[in-house]
C-alpha cells in the first residue's frame, strides 16, 4: 500500500501579491458589470473579451514555457488564480478547459508547429477549447468509444459523434479520442486515438442539450466525413489510452472541485447574521472546517505537482471528498436557511442560489470521473485491484 | 504523515516499533510493556521535547513534537507521552521548570474552570483528564483576579476520582480543593484557556490522524486475506469503495491535523487564522474518526469486535479522543460563530490565508 | 401503495396512464396534454373528491383521496390535483360549497399569515403557493380577531407574483390586500393552520413517495440496459448497493407518508398521535427525496442531467415538494419541542400507540 | 421488478391490552430489582427465574400451536411483547433465540417426539438455545462452512468449531449446520445439513470472546467427536442451504433490529429537558420521525408475516435501514447532548449509556446479515441479480 502524504503547503510570498492583484482585476470587472458574482446561472454570452482581459494579465497557460506564450509561473500560483476565479463567480467558461486540460496535452504531444500556432493564442485567451470523450453509449467507459477516424489522403475522416460535450457550441477546437483500430483481446482499450479537430472543419455539426439547471453547456456533437490533417494526430496511434488516464487527472482536485457551489455558504453566513443561534453556528462551523480542509488537502496536491510528482490516488481523493462535499452544500445549506428571517436582506438571492445549486448538484459527482470511478482508482492506488 | 521527518521522529518511532507492538500490547494481560515504554521515551527527551533546555526540556521544535504525536496516534500507545508533552508546553508558557515523570494537563473540558484564589490556592473541578492518576504531576490553567495563570501541582495533592474513557484509557476527574500549587506563575499577555484547548485539540487531532492510517492500513491488509464467497473481500467492489471512503477520511484528518500543527509551529499567536486551522482539524478529525472506526469494523465483521483483536485499539481511540479539549461540536459552534462575527465577505479571504 | 386499491384509484391511475404519460408530456413543448388531463380528472371526479356530495363535490373517502395523490405522485403529474384536493378539504370544514374549476390553498408556509380583518376583507402575502396563477379559486386559512376562519377567494381578484418551483412549477405570492372573500366561515372548533399545514405535508409526502417509487423503477430498468465495462451497470456491486438504498428510501418514504395518510383518515382529530405520524411522513419524505434523488441521478449519469430524459419530472418534484407546508427542518422542530414537552417517559408510549 | 408495499397496520385491540399487561409486568420486575432499564451492559446473570416468568405469562412461543406449549397468537401481538421487552432493556438473551429462531426451526423440521419434548419448555423459558453458523473462516459465507458430521452408529461425530456464537456458555441446545458431503461443481451450496445440538453432550468445549462492549455474549465452540442422534437431523441431508435461508429471514425486521441502542434517544429527552433549543429540538424531531417511521416499516412486516407473506425484500430493507440507523443514534446522540447542562440530572447515566453503545455500534451491521449481504438481497429483489 503506498502511503497518503497531503504535507502542509504554505503558498510562497508571490501568490499574496498575485491574490491581490486578481481580486482587484475581478472586482473591476464586476464593478464594469461583466458578470454577477451573485448569480451562477447564466450563459457567459459576452465572457469572450472577459478572457481576452484575463489572458492580458497573464493568468492563461501561467505554467507553461515562455516560448509558447505561458508565463513559467507556478502551480501554487495558478492554483491561487483559479480559486479566486471560482470563488468570485467569473466566467472562466471559455477558457478553462484550454488552459487546464487541451494546453497540456498539446504541450506533450502536438508537433512543434503546431503549438507555436495555437499555445500562444490559448495564453492570450483567444481560443475555446472542447473535449471529445464520452459518447452515448461509453460514458465512464471512455474504451467503448466507437466514433471512427479512417485514413484518406492526408489525414483522416471522423464519423460517429461524441456527447456531452461542454462548451462545443463555442468551441475554436475539439481535443477527442476515436477508433483507429479495433480493440484486441489483451487490451481492450488498445485501438483509439487522440486528435486536435477545429471545429470550424466541415462535416461537424453541434446540437445543444437542455440541462436541468436551464444552462446549455452540454452539446452533442456529430461528424460527417470531417477531416482532420495528419499533423492534428496527438501521441501514438491507437495508444490514446496510454494519454486519457493522465489526462484526467489533470482535472481531478483543483479548486474547482469543491467549490462549484461555494456561494451558497457565504449567502448563508450573510443570511444568517453575526449572532446565530447554536443551530446555525455549528452547521457553519462544521461546513468551514470540512471546507478548509479540502482546501488545504487540494493545496497539497497542487504543492506536489509543482513538485513533480504525480499525485493520481491523492488527487482522486480530494475529488472524492470534494464533489460528495460541493453536491451536499446545498442541502445542508437549505437546512441551515429555514430558519432565516423573512427579513434577511439576501433571502431572496439565496433562494435562487439555492435553487439552481440544488439541480446543480446531481452532476458534480459525474462529470469528470464518476464517483465510483474514482474510488476505483482510488482502491487500486490502496493496492486491492 | 507517514514517514519519519527528522531525527526525533525516528528515534519515537523505533521506540514505538520496538516497545509498543500493537499485537505484543493487546496480548499483554499485566502491562508490563508500560514501563520501559516510558523509560525509553524518557531517556530520548521526548515526553519534554516542547520544555526548553534551560527549563529541564529538550528543547526541540514543536513541529518535531507534533509530528511525534501523530507516530504515537499510529501506534495508539497508551501512556501519557501527548499529555506530558503538552503539560510541558503549558509550563514552558509560563517559564515553569519541568519535573521529572509523567504529567498531565487540567482542565481537559472547555467549559471547566479551575479558580485562582486570593490565598493562592486553586479550587475546581476537571473532568475527563486522562491518565490523572498515573501522573506525577499536573500542568494547570487558572482563572484568578488578576487574570490567568499557569501552575504546576503534584497529583499526590489531589483529590483523584478514576474514570475510564470509550478506550478504556484513564479519564479522570480531579477536584481542586484550596490546594497550594508547586509552581504559579502568570500566563503571558495574550494567553488564555482556549488556547491550551486549540492546542490540546491539535494534539487529539494529530493522535486521530495517526490511529486512522493505521485503520486504513490493516483494514486493507485484512481485505485482501480474508475470503469470502471464494475470493479476498477485498476483490468486491463494495467492500473496495468502503476503504477508499476510508482512505479519503484518513487523508482529510491528517491533511487538516498537520496543516492545522504547521499553522501553530509557524505563528506564535493564536489568531483568527490559527483559530480556523486549530479548530477546524479537532472537528474534521473527529467527524473521520466517526466515519472511518465504522467503516474498518466494517470490513473486519465479528473479529473486530472482539478484544482479542488490535483493531479496537485504534478505532476506540480515534473515537475517544474526539471528546476531548472540546467535542467537534464545541468547535464547530465557536467557529461558526467566529465565521459570523466577522461576515460572509470575510469568509473567504480567511480560509484563502495561506 | 403500489397497486390500485379499489375503483376511485384504478379511475385516476388509468386516467394518468392515458393522458399524463411521463415521455409525451416531457416532449410535448406546447402543454397541449394539460387540458384533455384536466378534463378527465374533473369528469371523474377526482379533483373535489374530498368534497361531500352535498356540496358539489365527489364525497370520496379520505383515504381514496390520499391514494389518489400518491398515484399522481407516481406519475409527477403537474397540474392542481393535489392542492384542488386540498383547496376542497379545507372547505368542507368550513362548510363552504366547491366551486368548479381548479384550485389550490394559501397560506403554503407555515410562518404566512392572512388576517381576517373586522370588514371582512383580507390581507396579508402567501409565498410558494403552487399553481395560484393557474387556479380559478384559492382556498384560504384567515386570522381574525375571533380566531381561524376559512375562506374562498377568486383567484382573478388576488395580487399574483408568479414564481416557479424547483422543478419549474408555478409556486406563486399571492398578495392579499383588503379583498372580500367569496364566501367565508368560521373553522370548526379546534382546527388551526397548523392542521391545514399537516394535512397539506401529508399530501406532499405522499406525491413524494409516489415519485421516489417510480425514481427506483427507472433506475432500476435503466442500470439493467445501460451497459459500461462491458455489462449492464446494474451488475456492478457498487451500483446494486446504491439502488439497495434507493428501495429502502423509497420504502420509508411510502411506509411514513400511507402511515401517516390512514392516521387522518381514521382519527378526526389532529392530536399528538397524528402529529406525530403527520409531520413524521414530511420530515421523513424530505429526506428521503434528497437521498433518492441523489442516487437516481448517479446511477443515470449524464443523461438523467438533461431536460430531455424524464428523470428530472420525478427528481426535482421529489426535492421541490419538500418546501410546502413546511420544510423537514421546520417540522422536526416542533416534533421535538412536542416530545421534549411531553417529556422522555412519554416518547416511548407516543411511538407505540398504533 | 415487485413491487415494494408497507401497507399501514393497525395493531388490533387486543395488542393494547397486552401492551399493557407487559408494562405492568416489567414495572413490577424493575421494582423487584431483576434488572436496571437504565443499564444496557450487564451479564444478565439472574436471567433464568426472569425467563421462566415471561414463559409462566405465556409470551415465549406465542404464535406457535397449542400442542406444543404455544399459544396460537398473532405475529402482531408478538410484536408488542418483543418491542416492550427491548424499549425496557428487558434481559432477553436467555430465551430469545429459542423463541424466534430455533423454535419455528423445530416446529418445521424436527420429528414429532423431539417437537413434544423440546418445544414446551421453551415455551416454559426453561431452555437457551444458541445458533451454530458463523465458522473461523466462514462469516457471511455460511456455505464455506467446515465443520463435520461423519455418520457413525445411530448418528454422527461433529469435529471442528463454530464461531461468534452468542449464549454458547449458557445454551442448552444450538442448531448448527455441519458438513456432511463436499460441495458440487454445479452448487456450491450444497453438502450441509442442520442438526439439533445437546450442548450438556460430551466433546463440545465452549470458550469465551471477549469483545469490546465488555460484554461477554460471543463464545468458540469446539467439537471433538461430540455425538449427535439421527433424529435431532433437522430437514434434508446436504440440503441445509434450502432452510438456512428463510432461518436468516426470521431475525430480520423485528423491533429489535432498530431499537438496540434505542435508550440514548430517551436519556437525550431526559437531559435536554422541557424545552431545548432550535438545535437540540430539530436533532430530536428527525430521529423521531426516522425511529418513528422504521417501527411502522417493521409493523407492516409484521402484518405480512400475520397474513402468511414471506417479505423478504421488505424484512431487509427493515434490518438495511434499521440497523445503519441504531448505529448512527448514538454518534447523533452524542452530537445532541454536547452542550446538554452540567447539571442535567441524568448526565452521567446518559455518558454511560454513549459509551456503551457507542462501542455496541460497530456490531448491529455485521450481526445476522451484513450490511453487505442485506443490500444483496434487495438488489436480487429488484431484479439486479
Amino acid at each position: 500500500m503506498t502511503a497518503l502524504r497531503f504535507d502542509p503547503i504554505r503558498l510562497p510570498p508571490e501568490c499574496e501579491e498575485l491574490r491581490k492583484e486578481v481580486r482587484a482585476f475581478l472586482a473591476e470587472e464586476i464593478a464594469a458589470g461583466t458578470f454577477n458574482p451573485f448569480q451562477p446561472l447564466r450563459e457567459d454570452a459576452d465572457a469572450r473579451e472577459f478572457s481576452r482581459r484575463v489572458g492580458e494579465r497573464g493568468w492563461i497557460g501561467m505554467t507553461w514555457p515562455k516560448k509558447y506564450g505561458g508565463h513559467e509561473r507556478s502551480f501554487l500560483e495558478r492554483y491561487v488564480v483559479t480559486e479566486e476565479m471560482r470563488v468570485a463567480n467569473a466566467p472562466v467558461r471559455r477558457f478553462f478547459v484550454a488552459d487546464r486540460q487541451s494546453g497540456p496535452i498539446l504541450l506533450r504531444y502536438a508537433p512543434e508547429h503546431i503549438k507555436m500556432d495555437i499555445l500562444p493564442r490559448i495564453c492570450r485567451g483567444e481560443l475555446c477549447f472542447a473535449i471529445g470523450m464520452s459518447e452515448p453509449n461509453s460514458g465512464s467507459d471512455l474504451f467503448a468509444a466507437k466514433t471512427r477516424a479512417t485514413r484518406t489522403e492526408g489525414g483522416w475522416l471522423i464519423n460517429g459523434s461524441k456527447i456531452w460535450t461542454t462548451s462545443a457550441h463555442m468551441a475554436d477546437y475539439m481535443i477527442a479520442i476515436f477508433r483507429t483500430s479495433p480493440a484486441t483481446k489483451e487490451n481492450r482499450r488498445h485501438g483509439l486515438t487522440q486528435f486536435l479537430v477545429n471545429m470550424k472543419s466541415p462535416g461537424i455539426k453541434v446540437n445543444p442539450i437542455g440541462q436541468i439547471t436551464g444552462q446549455k453547456e452540454f452539446n452533442e456533437v456529430v461528424f460527417t466525413d470531417a477531416f482532420v490533417p495528419d499533423d492534428h494526430q496527438l501521441g501514438e496511434i491507437d495508444g490514446a489510452w496510454k494519454q486519457a488516464t493522465s489526462e484526467l487527472a489533470y482535472e481531478r482536485s483543483g479548486p474547482e472541485r469543491f467549490l462549484e457551489t461555494y456561494y451558497v455558504l457565504t449567502e448563508l453566513v450573510r443570511a444568517v447574521g453575526p449572532d446565530p443561534d447554536t443551530r446555525g453556528a455549528e452547521g457553519i462551523g462544521r461546513l468551514v472546517a470540512q471546507l478548509h480542509t479540502m482546501r488545504r488537502m487540494s493545496v497539497s496536491v497542487a504543492g506536489m505537482l509543482q513538485a513533480g510528482k504525480e499525485p493520481v490516488v491523492e488527487a482522486s481523493i480530494v475529488k472524492d471528498v470534494g464533489t460528495i462535499w460541493e453536491q451536499q452544500l446545498p442541502h445542508r445549506v437549505r437546512d441551515l436557511a429555514a430558519f432565516v428571517e423573512e427579513e434577511a436582506g439576501n433571502r431572496e438571492t439565496l433562494e435562487n442560489q439555492l435553487s439552481f445549486a440544488i439541480r446543480t448538484a446531481p452532476k458534480l459527482t459525474i462529470q469528470g470521473g464518476t464517483t465510483e470511478v474514482l474510488r476505483g482508482i482510488i482502491a487500486r492506488g490502496l493496492g486491492l485491484r | 504523515m507517514a514517514e519519519a521527518e527528522n531525527i526525533v521522529v525516528a528515534t519515537a518511532e523505533k521506540i514505538f516499533a520496538d516497545l509498543a507492538d500493537p499485537q505484543t500490547i493487546n496480548h499483554d494481560k499485566n502491562g508490563g510493556w508500560r514501563l520501559p515504554l516510558w523509560q525509553a521515551l524518557s531517556e530520548a527527551g521526548l515526553p519534554l521535547a516542547w520544555v526548553a533546555e534551560e527549563l529541564g526540556g529538550a528543547g526541540a521544535d514543536l513541529a518535531d513534537g507534533f509530528a511525534v504525536v501523530n507516530a504515537a496516534g499510529r501506534f495508539a500507545v497508551a501512556v501519557p507521552l501527548a499529555e506530558t508533552l503538552l503539560a510541558g508546553w503549558l509550563l514552558q508558557q509560563g517559564g515553569i521548570a519541568a519535573p521529572e515523570g509523567s504529567m498531565t494537563i487540567a482542565p481537559a473540558r472547555p467549559n471547566d474552570r479551575i479558580a485562582l484564589g486570593a490565598d493562592g490556592t486553586l479550587s475546581g473541578r476537571a473532568r475527563g483528564v486522562a491518565f490523572a492518576k498515573a501522573a506525577r504531576h499536573v500542568a494547570v490553567v487558572a482563572h484568578g483576579d488578576d487574570g490567568v495563570s499557569i501552575a504546576l501541582v503534584a497529583a499526590d495533592q489531589l483529590r483523584i476520582e478514576p474514570g475510564l474513557s470509550l478506550a478504556n484509557d484513564p479519564s479522570d476527574t480531579v477536584i481542586f480543593d484550596r490546594m497550594a500549587p508547586v509552581a504559579i506563575r502568570s500566563a503571558p499577555a495574550g494567553f488564555d484557556q482556549d488556547n491550551m484547548m486549540l492546542m490540546g485539540g491539535v494534539v487529539r487531532g494529530l493522535q486521530i490522524a495517526g490511529a486512522l492510517d493505521r485503520l486504513l492500513e490493516i483494514s486493507v491488509t485484512y481485505a485482501g486475506e480474508r475470503v469470502a464467497f471464494e475470493k479476498p473481500i477485498g476483490k468486491f467492489q463494495a467492500v473496495q469503495h468502503n476503504l477508499a471512503r476510508l482512505a479519503g477520511e484518513a487523508a482529510a484528518a491528517n491533511a487538516a491535523a498537520t496543516s492545522a500543527a504547521d499553522a501553530i509551529a509557524r505563528s506564535g499567536a493564536f489568531d483568527d487564522a490559527v483559530f480556523l486551522e486549530a479548530a477546524s482539524a479537532k472537528i474534521r478529525c473527529a467527524e473521520a474518526a466517526e466515519k472511518g472506526a465504522a467503516i474498518a469494523h466494517q470490513v473486519h465483521g465479528a473479529i473486530g469486535f472482539t478484544t482479542e483483536h488490535i483493531l479496537h485499539r485504534f478505532s476506540l481511540r480515534a473515537l475517544a479522543w474526539r471528546d476531548d479539549f472540546g467535542s467537534e461540536s464545541h468547535w464547530a459552534v465557536a467557529l461558526g460563530r467566529r465565521i459570523a462575527a466577522r461576515g460572509a465577505d470575510e469568509l473567504w479571504p480567511l480560509v484563502a490565508s495561506r
